[in-house]
């Protein structure tokens, strides 16, 4: 859970070269696979798919990770859930209340199985109200909820409620019940034993990032991040097919949010549900979103997209405001830092003599990498000053980023906090790959804009977007 | 201190001990009228606090039913009980029920309305039913108060409960309305001292109870 | 109080001492500036000995009056009362100051407040008050009676003129009770006693303590009840327990209206245990004077046992005020104001 | 006079008119309640100053309230006699004990912002209570107020068992006494009316120095609420509101 915003997907230790950059692999194909239309119903297939190739070079499901185990038993999973899996069909939802406010407003979705659903808006956009009728906690005055193609109103509303992990924003552990105890009550009310129900918990406990010690603690002696993380533990602790997650997030502070985003995309990636989260909060929505329905006030949909999507052709001047204005940059996270020509020409490793530093000094660059003995970055030095033998100044390097697996965003932002002007790109062991120019990041932006465009002909947007980037380099 | 030699001449008298007259007798007396009038208000109040606390509807009336009864002096109802009813405990128990139901009632809905509503949002998203939210979550959090609300009726009518001497019941009481036409402190103050403990027990065995049966989840919160 | 039992914790106690100190201090300011507007609280002026019987200092004991008023009381029953207002208003008609201290409470407590002087005059009944003096006395006639209660009375206290109306206690049964063991007014309490260990006596408090109580009846009588009922001084209570048979035998006045009312039956006293019970103003000696006496005396001479009734009917049955009653009766004898 | 009393005819032994009693009565249980909010008021502010005092208190007032009050009386006729004294002793120790929590509650819940903001203005401790703590803890003085009367108006009645100091509560006695059950009734009714009465100007009262708080709503019912509850579920119930 300590682990940075952007590694759970690679998962620590990768040595991986093909640097996928997991977001623009995500956003990408989530763009096929959102297009409306019954093709989405395959999209099941795409987790299976997914596992292939990060299980083969056995590179990213490095031990201890437990991928390969996760990934087997997510497989397994979406298998005893049938071929076509879960998906939730919101058809020409109503929802009325008896003093004549409309909380939602003929609103249609379909909910794709196996990857997160934001619903993200305002408040009085009848987000929650959506999600609540999901699980019938609110009933709706007309349209029908269709789960895996049937009404949910044909089962009982227990059973449907148990076939769903619930999370809300201040997790809503019983106060007078141990974290053990918390986790355990649906596995307790489908009838299992104790001692089972509470070693399911304890298991859940590990997989959402808590310590086994806490488990007779009671939720008062917990704080708000971990008793959220207890809230989806329990949400979880059934296993349901659906997770329906209210603001879950939205109590506790900016970092721990952040943490907690990051765990909820790892277990996602372990169990591959389908889950539905609300939030008002556009960021959240876009950084953890596979789609992104934005509702505006009465409940009605303005746009449902992928977050890459709606980055950059917002639907329309509501979505574009919602959005706020540097949605070029943020959009910037979802093209892959892979694309960028890295060079090592600029880069001198300790102990180079002094023909490497020449050809280093005379590669153009204004400056020289200096690294040390482990290829870690040391420090910029001036290519002019070229003395090999003295110590020359230092500048600092600054945060680099990991080629590959971090984003153009990332890289933007090191070229630009770097004093001189260049990023510096290392492998997964911190170790130097190579150097790249303002320049260099916002020709690579142009043409992945580029690329995209010609991929699934979204709308003019994206030049201004790529012209924005372009400003900022 | 006089009245301490009045006390310890009391309770040293072997007389005081034996018989349907002696104290261990006259305490069970107190001790059953007590329970009898809690447990009435008990099984009034408790459910429609539930309930009207529950649903928060009510709440205004409830604070009407509160200030009547408190300004309902518990003495002059049982003496005009006694003239409408005649003798008996029914007389007595009108005015210690009356005494027992607000606090119950109102501690108990208000212990329900201000519960924290998300434990019981996510209850019922699990798919507990009305009745396992109500025993599973509910109550177990609104425990703490709700037994404040007991603890306040229980003490009230333990105190109040030497009123049945007043027309011919037993209990502590009647220690101090004997002694009082007998013309004999010593037996007015220890039935006063009787009385007392045990309301300070009620206390204590209230705290205890508290101790077993409110979570510690829910008790390290308060 | 609570700052003597909970002596043991330290802080806990000094705090609750200081609160009830602060309580105390400005309650006793208060009261004493309350005392001027009501005729009825009196300042504790005298710490006297009195009353308790073995006692150092009683404390159900009354205080002293206001010095120049003659302080009329009266027991806690009815018939009490009447007697406190007829002789009060007829010492009212003779131009004397009069203050009233009803319903103070049993004998037990009159007796130590006539005694310690904040009560000159009480209506009270010679047998009953012998009885109480002396649980041995068993006077033949109402003279010896008075002679016996000047003997055993406080020196300060002496007895006024008896008057001719009597109103005993008496062991009465309820109608049930005297058909199951076929008691009529010709029965004693010796024929009760047979049964004793199957009848539940009630009466007044001090009556399971005092000699003309349940020590006198089971000296006199044998009679040993199987328990006793705590009730009131002849009042609803006991009405109420001897109708609802919650009780089968009571102590009750004779005066009393609900016995003819209600069917029940007196039982006969002949070893006088209830003795005469006529009513006799006992006074403390230094609060009358002479025009006082004699207008005391007066009014025993008038008051007859029919009368007493009849006032007694007047207020119980009638709902009529004891005061109204009593103004009028000394009217109609030519005693009023 | 009429033969049979009416309703309203007190008997002459009581010594006073219904009016007359009714003033008695309200003077013994008042006096009590203005004695208990003049010692609370600074016991309260000493409780706030130094927290550590608080429980302690609050757990003394909940054991001096659990003694009954037949046996306070009893207990302070050794000392006081059968008088009114003995009466309002009690009454000033329940009114004390009750108010206490609620002072303390009060002046609590002003929030930290509010006083942070009055200190900066340069008010002293002793401006900054008066015109800041207090008035904004009035809504829970008043509830604590309305407690300690109603009970107060009501108990005082229990002083007719010990010597006829029970003011209108001697109507029971008299009641009794003449077989007139209509004397209980009055008695009844007319404590119940008294407290009930007294609470409703307790409530203009709040009203009329609280202008700046909605005139009723959930704090004024819950403040009614907690009347029916000894101290320290009294305090529960007030912080509860006040949270």
């Amino acid at each position: 859970m300590n682990r940075p915003f952007a590694e759970w997907r690679g998962g620590p230790g990768s040595h991986t070269v093909v640097a996928v950059c997991p977001r623009a692999e995500r956003t990408a194909r989530s763009a096929v696979r959102v297009t409306p239309g019954r093709g989405t119903r395959r999209s099941t297939r795409r987790r299976d798919g997914d596992a292939q190739p990060r299980m083969e070079p056995g590179g990213l499901d490095s031990p201890g990770t437990g991928l390969s185990e996760t990934d087997r038993r997510q497989a397994v999973h979406a298998r005893s859930r049938g071929v076509f899996g879960t998906l939730i069909q919101i058809e020409s939802v109503t929802k009325r209340y008896p003093d004549g406010t409309t909380a939602v407003d003929g609103l249609s979705l379909e909910i794709p199985d196996g990857s997160i659903t934001v619903l993200v808006g305002p408040s009085g956009c009848g987000k929650t109200t959506t999600l609540r009728m999901i699980n019938r906690m609110v009933e709706q005055t007309s349209g029908r909820i269709l789960l895996d193609g049937a009404d949910i109103r044909e089962q009982p509303v227990s059973t449907l409620r148990r076939s769903m992990g619930y999370v809300i924003q201040n997790a809503g552990l019983f106060p007078h019940r141990t974290i053990v105890d918390n986790i355990a009550t649906v596995p307790r009310m489908l009838g299992w034993d104790r001692r089972r129900a509470r070693e399911r918990a304890r298991e859940l406990m590990e997989r959402v990032g808590l310590d086994g010690a806490l488990a007779r603690r009671y939720p008062y002696q917990l704080s708000g991040g971990q008793q959220q993380r207890v809230g989806v533990a329990r949400a979880l602790a059934a296993d349901p097919p659906v997770l329906l997650m209210d603001e879950p997030f939205s109590a506790v502070d900016p970092i721990v949010r952040k943490s907690l985003q990051a765990e909820l995309l790892r277990i996602q990636e372990e169990l591959g549900k389908t889950i539905v989260f609300v939030t008002h909060d556009i960021d959240e929505a876009i950084r953890i979103g596979d789609m992104v329905a934005v509702l505006r006030t009465g409940g009605k949909l303005a746009q449902f997209a992928p977050p890459d999507e709606l980055l950059s052709s917002p639907a329309d001047a509501f979505v574009e405001d919602f959005l706020g204005t540097d949605r070029g940059i943020r959009r910037l996270s979802f093209f892959g830092s892979d694309g960028l020509e890295l060079t090592t020409q600029p880069v001198l490793p300790a102990g180079a003599d002094a023909a490497q530093a020449a050809r280093a000094a005379a590669s153009g660059a204004p400056y020289v990498l200096l690294t040390d003995a482990e290829g870690r970055p040391r420090g910029w030095a001036e290519a002019k000053g070229g003395p090999a033998g003295g110590e020359p100044e230092l500048l600092p390097t600054g945060r680099p980023f990991v080629a590959g697996r971090e984003s153009l965003r990332d890289a933007l932002d090191c070229a630009v906090l770097s004093p001189t002007g260049w990023a510096v790109a290392v492998d997964d062991q911190g170790k130097v790959v190579g150097v790249v120019s303002q320049e260099a990041i916002g020709a690579a932006i142009r043409s992945a804009h580029a690329a995209r465009q010609d991929g699934d002909g979204a709308g003019g947007a994206d030049r201004a977007d790529a012209t924005r980037a372009g400003a900022v380099t | 201190m006089s009245l301490f030699q009045f006390i310890s001449d009391f309770f040293r008298d072997n007389a005081n001990w034996h018989g349907a007259y002696g104290i261990p007798h006259r305490l069970l007396e107190h001790v059953e009228y007590s329970l009898i009038a809690l447990g009435i208000a008990a099984g009034i109040a408790l459910p429609v606090g539930l309930v009207t606390g529950h649903t928060g509807r009510g709440g205004n009336a409830l604070a009407l039913v509160a200030t009547a009864a408190r300004a309902l002096p518990s003495y002059g109802l049982l003496v005009l009980m006694f003239f409408w009813l005649g003798l008996g405990l029914t007389p007595v128990m009108i005015p210690l029920v009356a005494l027992a139901v607000p606090p119950i009632l109102v501690t108990t809905y208000e212990a329900m309305r201000t519960l924290d509503p998300a434990p019981v949002d996510a209850a019922r998203g699990m798919g507990m039913g009305p009745a396992a939210v109500l025993f599973q979550v509910e109550l177990p959090s609104a425990l703490p108060l709700v037994l404040s609300g007991l603890r306040s009726a229980a003490i009230q009518v333990v105190s109040t409960t030497a009123i049945a001497a007043t027309v011919s019941l037993g209990g502590l009481g009647r220690f101090v309305v004997d002694g009082l036409y007998q013309q004999n402190y010593t037996i007015v103050v220890g039935g006063a001292t009787l009385i007392a403990g045990l309301a300070l027990v009620t206390i204590a065995l209230f705290w205890l109870v508290g101790r077993f049966v409110v979570s510690p989840g829910v008790r390290g919160r308060r | 109080m609570t700052s003597h039992s909970q002596s043991s914790t330290g802080p806990r106690h000094l705090r609750a001492a200081a609160i009830l100190l602060a309580a105390t201090t400005a309650a006793a300011l208060l009261a004493g500036c309350s005392d001027s507007s009501s005729s009825s609280d009196t300042p504790n002026g005298s710490a006297s000995s009195t009353g308790g019987k073995s006692k150092p200092k009683d404390p159900l004991a009354g205080a002293a009056p206001k010095s120049g008023t003659v302080v009329v009381g009266s027991n806690n029953f009815a018939e009490s009362v009447v007697l406190m207002d007829v002789y009060g208003e007829a010492l009212k008609a003779k131009g004397i100051n009069v203050q009233y201290k009803p319903d103070i409470g049993t004998r037990e407590i009159t007796y130590g407040l006539v005694k310690n002087g904040s009560v000159t005059v009480l209506p009270e009944y010679n047998g009953s008050l012998l009885s109480y003096l002396d649980k041995t006395a068993a006077p033949t006639s109402i003279e010896a009676t008075t002679a016996a209660i000047e003997a055993k009375l406080d020196p300060s206290l002496t007895m006024l003129d008896p008057a001719a109306a009597e109103d005993k206690d008496s062991l009465t049964v309820n109608a049930q009770t005297a058909a199951k063991y076929h008691l009529t007014s010709q029965s004693t309490i010796a024929d009760l006693a047979k049964v004793g260990g199957q009848i539940v006596v009630g009466g007044s408090p001090e009556f399971q303590k005092r000699q003309q109580g349940l020590p006198g009846l089971k000296s006199q009588y044998g009679l040993t009840p199987k328990s006793f009922k705590p009730l009131d001084a002849g009042g609803p209570l006991t009405v109420s327990a001897l109708k609802d048979n919650s009780v089968q035998a009571a102590d009750v006045f004779t005066t009393d209206a609900s016995i003819t009312r209600e069917k029940f039956v007196t039982l006969q006293d002949p070893k006088k245990l209830f003795g005469f019970a006529n009513v006799q103003p006992m006074v403390s000696k230094a609060g009358l004077t002479p025009d006082a006496v004699a207008a005391l005396n007066a009014v025993s001479a008038k008051l007859d046992t029919q009368a007493l009734l009849s006032m007694d009917d007047q207020v119980q049955n009638q709902k009529k005020d004891p005061l109204d009653v009593a103004q009028a009766w000394l009217k109609s004898v030519g005693l009023g104001g | 006079m009429s033969g049979g009393a009416g309703f309203f005819d007190i008997p002459s032994d009581l010594q006073h008119s219904y009016a007359g009693l009714i003033g008695i009565h309200m003077q013994e249980a008042m006096i009590p309640v203005g004695i208990g909010l003049a010692v609370a008021l600074p016991l309260g502010q000493l409780c706030v100053r130094f927290r550590w005092l608080y429980p302690p208190v609050l757990w003394v007032t909940t054991v001096l309230y659990a003694i009954p009050s037949l046996t306070f009386f009893v207990f302070l006729i050794d000392y006081t006699g059968a008088t009114r004294t003995t009466v309002m002793i009690p009454l000033t120790v329940y009114s004390l004990v009750v108010l206490v929590p609620a002072i303390v509650d009060g002046v609590r819940s002003v929030p930290q912002d509010t006083l942070s903001a009055a200190t900066a203005m340069g008010l002293g401790p002793v401006q900054r209570y008066l015109q800041v703590q207090l008035p904004l803890a009035v809504p829970a003085i008043i509830a604590g107020l309305r407690v300690a009367t109603a009970s107060s108006i009501s108990l005082v009645s229990v002083g007719a068992l010990i010597g006829n100091q029970g003011a209108l509560g001697n109507l029971l006695q008299d009641a009794i006494l003449y077989h007139r059950s209509n004397l209980a009734l009055n008695s009844v009714v007319t404590i119940a009316v008294l407290a009930v009465l007294t609470d409703i100007v307790l409530v203009l009262l709040r009203m009329a120095l609280t202008p700046w708080l909605p005139r009723s709503g959930k704090a004024a019912g819950r403040a009614a609420r907690a009347t029916a509850v000894e101290p320290s579920t009294e305090a529960a119930l007030l912080e509860d509101a006040a949270s």
